[in-house]
């Protein structure tokens, strides 16, 4: 949409420059036009799942009138600047002119010169102050939700409430993807396990650190069910790069369908399946780490994983509704095969809850990547799982290790894994 | 001049150090606390022994200036004894606390603690070196110049460390946590 | 040890006392040698401490360079194999300390080194061993660093070095205690550096030259030693601070003790933001020499010029927290911090106009070194508003940590300072080496420097606002979206940028070689200049100037070639700058003091290094470095600074007695 | 360096000595640190109630100026030595407030 607001500037400048044959201007300007085409459309593009100009909820809209002021402000700053010097440039090329009078200056130009970048500053200002407040606004929160970061995924923690008369009764602990009812105002509370990290969906709002030991707010809210991808932004080691998180917004009456299910235990799988022998191997090598609800050792007692014990930032993902999340590992690798994945994505906002909340069918399950990272984790995702260098976290985990698991055990856990919806 | 501009940057030293003590002085999860630990009237003497320090060091930069050199060598001996005894104090406070328990690591406020007042006790221990090399060289009669300069210049940097004290005995030790 | 020295006019005459340089140090005798590579090691003179920074500069600008090559390469795909994890973190740590640390202000201390005595028309610094001590404090800053790359790992924890992620229990390898020392030596280095460039500007400068005749670059500089001053102790403490944890235990950023995170980053961005005019503020010092001489004119608004400089600086101090936007500081901090960095705009804005005005009406002359200006005044102009675009803070916590913040600071820092400094080379290559380097090879290397740069930092600002985030060592096709603004395109169209760029800089060593193969002998003012430094030979001699020039004008260089015709009011050539020097050098001073070589710069330098190493590997190291330092600090103060035997005169005689250069240096 | 050829606002050094302070003088005024001292240490044995924190910082803030005034002399020196040092911990002041003040120290 910002087409029709750029090129016009841009060709406004073309003709200021048209009947110039130096090269050294030329490019320049070309410069000019070029750095100025790229900010204005960038601000319109309509690709990219991060893409910061695409406001779907309310905060991010705010910054967004922000953004549509400073930055056009900051091209018409810039295109007069260097329309200004192009022109110097040219007019006073070395034409065989006397040395010019040696004049120093004069302070009634500069005087205007300072106050004018002065004035359109305040304006800016303004807004910004006005933003600021807008956007550190928390009092008519409807939601809360604790959001934890560590190595390198998100762990999301709703405490009981009630939402839009949906009635959370039993905490619900979930990574990855966070789920959150449409039109409503989420207040995010976030903090840190380890090092500090930062929350980001592009689409909902901008980003807010989580620093451990602080407690540190964002409010989302989206306008429309579908995925917001967003992606870690502070450095926090290896695998930075691979700690992703997505937001999906349901309607509320597909929000209160997930909340009933996430409320659920865990079933148990069918007597002498091959699932069920993975509850075994689970049971032998998982449970170290991962919680999974109301799954029973074999004398009877709830099974209670103890991460804090193996893994530094003492926390390993909740596996008990695996399945019904689409993505795993902070969101870095897929649930579901490509084509699955497209379904959900590209579903209308109409669909896209019936789509979410199918869960991974055992058609869609990526069986591939799966498979990979219970075969070695470490190599699918870099992270700390050198026995070797663990001596200063006292001999923890930073993320989950290879556990050099047999294929046939392999097998029998993502039959386990997969009943976990 | 360059002493100086090098004070005005020794302020934002002492400065961040200041202020990360007074940021985690609270912060105690294990270990004794400040007011178990602080002997106000031993400290309060090595602080007047500083002081006082201060002092002397006037005179011997005033009788340098005289051309007294015979005074300006005992002043200047002087002003290294006390110095020598403000950190031979400081020694004692920190073996001290020590064996009551608080160790550099214990906690953020003692970690703070030794940091902060360990900079100001080497920046001590730097000026006694620097007031008996100046001794020598004066009584050596080995000249580097103008020597009134000289002792005006380190009596500068003598005061400085007086001054950081009195800011560090107020903050740290007079103002409870 | 800044205590002892200071030039006291008492000085010079106690030293005739017999006091010989042999009985001085009682066991070693002064390097007095002045050819072979022992004439550089101990030297003392500015000038060849200038180049030795230089050459230093040069020499990591390759190194950080060819990181950021292997970086492009690895992001010119998605699911980049070229580097591991492990190894791309280090790869963009190491690329920026080394940029900033390690290029950046060595080659900003180079220019000044050099060219402060001469434009400032004194014949050395006011304390040319500490000058030299500055330089051998960097250089053991810069190998403890890249040393790192050998000793298991460099430091992999982006440059700004967060906390606790920079902790002994995230970071266990022993990269970020080499960064720790090296930064904080280099850091020692630039301190002393610091106050002694503050010393020699307001003590030194030539009769007449009152501050405000002062040409721009000093004034430049003058403002970015007091940045220095002022925030290296800052960076200091968090560094000791980071240090004490990881190598003796304090908790200052163990979260499970209490400590707060951020603390850290205050600590750092006190400092961190002051220093991106320390590395800004030289390359406008540069261009605002160049754009005058080239436009034929005086620099348009002088005082404004140099007013807006120092309010950068100033209000530099006061606008840290602008890296903080996201670390939810609260409203209230986070407008005020808004708003002030905002305001930096304004002085800043005044720079760009005053230069463009400097040439407004002027008679331009497009060499290389011009052209170079002029980049830097459009391309910094574009990282400066993109600058603008995250002062509101709202927007930031959009743009921060993405690759649009990496197009701002590459169009400040590239687009900006390496333009300036590039600008400076081909300005005074010709009086430094006293050859000038080739225009055609020079305008190959504008161009294809010009376009590469766009080409490899314009796409960033797509990229980063389509929310592909920084410090990455993958990006995924999941997040690339498809279409126009897809990351795949334009970090290909970056990649390829970046070779382009290399070409450029690849032309400019070929310039270099070329130069000293079969450059032209530079004439003895090839640009018409306007300030000091051209009133001596290409290059200088050891003494600087025959005669030590008497200041009437600002620009008095330019005020002695031409004057104004009373009549027609038009400027009149009266001498050439040939002229001019020639007759200085019939009018030389007799009895030039200069001071004379040291070991001790260097030998300090090698116990700090020492101590570096002790404080990652053992005691033991610690105590033979403190000896070293305790011993080589001894040695420098009982050394007086001049060797009676070596005591320069010109040959030429019949000038009047000047004055002694800093005996006490 | 010689003045005459220096610039005309060159910063000269070493001519501080002549309203340098005299011994006395340097005693008397080491007496009244020490009496402020004292004040400063009786907060520690007499309960002052609401004016403790006040009195010690602003017997804090009279000693370290006279310090700096008198036995550093600043007080006579050249304004650029002002200057630089003032600056220094003008600077030192503002920047270590505002941080700790964005750690809400002082609420
Ligand atoms: C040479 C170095 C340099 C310079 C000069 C600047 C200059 C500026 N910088 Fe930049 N900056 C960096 C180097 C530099 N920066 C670096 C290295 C980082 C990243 C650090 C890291 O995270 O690794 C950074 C990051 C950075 C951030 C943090 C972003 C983030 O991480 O979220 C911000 C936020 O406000 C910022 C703002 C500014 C502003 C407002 C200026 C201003 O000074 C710019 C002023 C100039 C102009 C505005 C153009 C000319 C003016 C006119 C033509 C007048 C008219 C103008 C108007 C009316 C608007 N910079
Ligand atoms: C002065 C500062 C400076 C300079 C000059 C540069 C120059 C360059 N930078 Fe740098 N950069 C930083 C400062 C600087 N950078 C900083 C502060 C960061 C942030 C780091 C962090 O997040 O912690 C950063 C980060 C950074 C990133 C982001 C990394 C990430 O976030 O993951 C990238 C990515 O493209 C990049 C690229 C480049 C490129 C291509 C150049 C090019 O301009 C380099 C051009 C130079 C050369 C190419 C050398 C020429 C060599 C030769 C001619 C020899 C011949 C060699 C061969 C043929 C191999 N830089
Ligand atoms: C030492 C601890 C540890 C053990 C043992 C462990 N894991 Fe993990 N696991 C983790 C951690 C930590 C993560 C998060 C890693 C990340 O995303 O960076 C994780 C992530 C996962 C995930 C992705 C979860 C999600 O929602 O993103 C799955 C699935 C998983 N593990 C399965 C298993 C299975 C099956 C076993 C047993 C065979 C197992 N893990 C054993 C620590 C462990
Ligand atoms: Cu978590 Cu980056
Ligand atoms: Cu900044």
């Amino acid at each position: 949409m910002s087409h029709e607001g750029t090129l016009p500037v841009s060709k406004q400048n073309m003709t200021i420059f048209g009947g110039v044959k130096s090269q050294g201007r030329l490019n320049r300007k070309k410069t000019a036009v070029m750095a100025f085409g790229v900010l204005f459309m960038a601000g319109c593009a309509r690709d990219a799942p991060q893409d910061t100009w695409q406001p779907k909820g309310e905060n991010a809209s705010n910054i967004n009138t922000l953004q549509w002021i400073v930055f056009p402000l900051a091209g018409v700053v810039g295109v007069a600047v260097f329309a200004l010097i192009g022109f110097v440039l040219w007019r006073y090329r070395d034409k065989g002119q006397a040395i010019p009078h040696q004049s120093h200056g004069n302070p009634a130009v500069e005087i205007t010169l300072t106050i004018i970048p002065a004035l359109i500053l305040s304006v800016v200002g303004v807004f910004t102050f006005r933003g600021i407040f807008q956007l550190a606004q928390t009092n008519d929160t409807q939601m809360v939700i604790n959001v934890t970061g560590q190595q390198w995924w998100w762990e999301y923690d709703y405490p009981a409430q009630v939402v839009n008369g949906v009635e959370i009764s039993q905490p619900i602990i979930t990574a990855g993807q966070l789920v959150i009812p449409t039109d409503t105002k989420v207040l995010l509370r976030e903090t840190s396990r380890d090092v500090i990290h930062s929350y980001w969906i592009p689409a909902l709002n901008g980003k807010k650190d989580a620093v451990p030991g602080r407690i540190n707010l964002l409010r989302l809210q989206a306008y429309k069910p579908g995925i917001y991808a967003g992606q870690c932004t502070e450095f926090c080691g290896l695998s930075h790069a691979n700690m992703r998180m997505e937001a999906v917004a349901l309607e509320p009456a597909d929000f209160a369908t997930w909340v009933a299910n996430q409320q659920r235990n865990a079933q148990q799988p069918a007597q002498a399946s091959l699932a069920q022998e993975g509850e075994g191997v689970f049971l032998n090598q998982c449970i170290r780490c991962h919680q999974v609800n109301g799954l029973k050792k074999a004398d009877g007692t709830a099974a209670i994983a103890a991460p804090d014990e193996n893994v530094y930032s003492g926390a390993a993902p909740n596996l008990t509704h695996l399945m019904s999340r689409n993505t795993f590992a902070g969101a870095a690798f897929d649930l579901v095969t490509s084509d699955c994945r497209k379904n959900i994505w590209t579903a209308s906002p109409e669909q896209f809850g019936a789509a979410y909340l199918e869960g991974v069918s055992p058609k869609c399950l990526n069986q591939t990547n799966l498979r990979r990272w219970l075969r070695n984790a470490p190599e699918m995702k870099p992270m700390y799982a050198d026995p070797t260098k663990l001596a200063s976290s006292d001999g923890k985990y930073r993320g989950m290790p290879n556990l050099n698991l047999s294929e046939s055990d392999i097998d029998k856990l993502v039959a386990y894994l997969s009943t976990l919806k | 001049m360059a002493m100086w501009l090098f004070l005005g940057s020794e302020c934002l030293l002492f400065g961040g150090l200041i202020s990360t003590y007074m940021l985690y002085r609270g912060r105690i999860t294990q270990g004794p606390r400040p007011s178990q630990i602080f002997d106000i009237p031993f400290t309060s003497v090595s602080s007047f022994v500083l002081l006082m320090s201060s002092l002397t060091m006037v005179l011997a930069v005033t009788s340098t200036q005289r051309r007294d050199y015979e005074r300006s060598k005992l002043w200047l001996t002087v002003t290294a004894l006390l110095g020598a005894t403000f950190v031979g104090g400081q020694v004692y406070e920190f073996t001290a606390f020590y064996n009551e328990g608080l160790g550099f690591t214990t906690n953020l406020f003692s970690s703070s603690f030794y940091t902060l007042t360990g900079f100001h006790g080497v920046h001590v221990t730097v000026g006694v070196i620097m007031l008996m090399a100046l001794r020598g060289i004066i009584s050596k009669n080995r000249d580097t110049g103008d020597r009134a300069e000289v002792v005006e210049l380190i009596g500068l940097y003598w005061h400085f460390v007086d001054i950081v004290w009195i800011i560090i005995f107020t903050l740290v030790y007079l103002i409870p946590a | 040890m800044a205590i002892i020295e200071r030039p006291t006019p008492t000085a010079a005459i106690t030293l005739r006392a017999p006091v010989t340089p042999a009985q001085s140090m009682g066991i070693v005798r002064r390097p007095v040698t002045s050819t072979g590579w022992k004439s550089w090691v101990f030297t003392v003179d500015h000038k060849k401490i200038g180049i030795m920074y230089g050459v230093f500069a040069m020499f990591f600008f390759i190194v950080g360079g060819v990181e950021a090559l292997l970086i492009r390469l690895q992001l010119a795909t998605p699911d980049g194999k070229v580097l591991s994890a492990d190894l791309y973190n280090q790869m963009f740590t190491m690329h920026a300390t080394t940029m900033i640390f390690l290029f950046a202000m060595p080659m900003a201390a180079a220019f000044a080194n050099y060219f402060l005595p001469l434009q400032l028309g004194a014949r050395d610094v006011a304390f040319p061993r500490l000058n030299a001590l500055g330089l051998w404090l960097l250089v053991a800053g810069g190998l403890i660093l890249n040393a790192s790359w050998f000793l298991g790992g460099a430091a992999d924890g982006g440059w700004f070095m967060y906390s606790p992620n920079s902790g002994p229990v995230f970071s266990p390898s022993n990269g970020v205690d080499f960064w720790t020392l090296g930064v904080q030596i280099a850091g020692f280095g630039s301190l002393i550096g610091s106050i002694n460039l503050i010393v020699t500007i307001l003590n030194m400068r030539a009769p007449g030259m009152t501050l405000m005749k002062m040409p721009v670059f000093c004034w430049m500089i003058l403002v970015v030693q007091f940045l220095l001053v002022f925030s290296l102790p800052v960076i200091t403490v968090a560094l000791v601070l980071l240090t004490f944890q990881r190598s003796f235990g304090a908790t200052f950023f163990d979260v499970a003790q209490g400590a707060d995170p951020l603390l850290w980053q205050h600590l750092f961005w006190i400092f961190g933001h002051p220093e991106v005019y320390v590395l800004i503020l030289p390359a406008f010092g540069i261009i605002t020499e160049v754009l005058p001489t080239f436009s034929r004119k005086p620099l348009f608004g002088y005082p404004f010029v140099v007013f807006s400089g120092a309010s950068i600086g100033l209000v530099g101090f006061g606008v840290w927290s602008h890296h903080m936007f996201a670390t939810g500081l609260g409203p209230i901090s986070v407008a005020a911090f808004s708003i002030a960095t905002m305001a930096i705009a304004i002085p800043t804005g005044v720079k760009i106009f005053n230069w463009t005005l400097t040439m407004w009406g002027g008679k331009i002359w497009y060499s290389t070194a011009m052209k170079f200006s002029i980049g830097l005044i459009v391309l910094f102009t574009i990282g400066g508003l993109s600058g603008v675009t995250h002062a509101v803070a709202p927007s930031d916590t959009q743009q921060t940590d993405t690759y649009y913040i990496v197009a701002h600071f590459h169009y400040v820092l590239f687009g900006g300072m390496v333009f300036g400094l590039f600008s400076g080379f081909y300005y005074w290559w010709p009086k430094v080496f006293g050859k000038m380097l080739n225009e055609k090879l020079g305008g190959w290397n504008f161009w294809l420097m010009v376009i590469g740069m766009n080409m490899t930092f314009g796409p960033m600002h797509i990229l980063g606002l389509q929310g592909q985030p920084r410090r990455m060592y993958v990006w995924t096709e999941a997040r690339a979206g498809e279409g126009l603004f897809n990351f795949g395109f334009w970090n290909k169209i970056a990649s390829l940028g970046s070779l382009i760029l290399t070409i450029g800089i690849l032309f400019f060593l070929i310039n270099i070689v070329y130069t000293a193969r079969k450059g032209k002998i530079a004439p003895l003012d090839p640009w018409d200049a306007r300030t000091l430094e051209w009133i001596t030979t290409s290059p200088p001699k050891e003494h600087n100037f025959d005669r030590i020039p008497v200041v009437h004008h600002l620009d008095d260089f330019f005020h002695r070639k031409y004057q104004e015709d009373a009549t027609t009011g038009e400027l009149v050539q009266i001498a050439t700058g040939e002229q001019l020097v020639r007759a200085e050098e019939a009018n030389a001073d007799a009895h030039i003091h200069l001071p004379s070589p040291s070991y001790w710069p260097i030998a300090i330098a090698v116990g700090v290094g020492t101590l570096g190493f002790g404080v990652v590997y053992g005691v033991p190291i610690m105590i033979v470095g403190v000896l070293m330092i305790l011993g080589s600090s001894f040695g420098f103060v009982l050394e007086p600074s001049v060797a009676q035997d070596i005591d320069y005169d010109p040959p030429a005689s019949g000038g009047q007695d000047t004055k002694e250069l800093a005996p006490l240096g | 360096m010689d003045a005459t050829t220096t610039a005309t606002d060159t910063v000269q050094q070493g001519d501080s000595h002549e309203h340098g302070l005299s011994d006395a003088m340097a005693i008397k005024i080491a007496l009244i640190l020490a009496a402020m001292t004292a004040l400063e240490v009786s907060t520690y044995y007499v309960d002052f109630g609401a004016f403790f924190l006040p009195v010690l910082i602003i017997l804090m803030i009279v000693k370290f100026f006279t310090v700096v005034s008198y036995f550093m002399h600043l007080k006579f020196e050249h304004q650029m030595f002002k200057l630089l040092f003032y600056t220094g911990l003008g600077l030192a002041l503002f920047v270590y407030f505002v941080a700790l003040a964005t750690f809400k120290f002082f609420n």
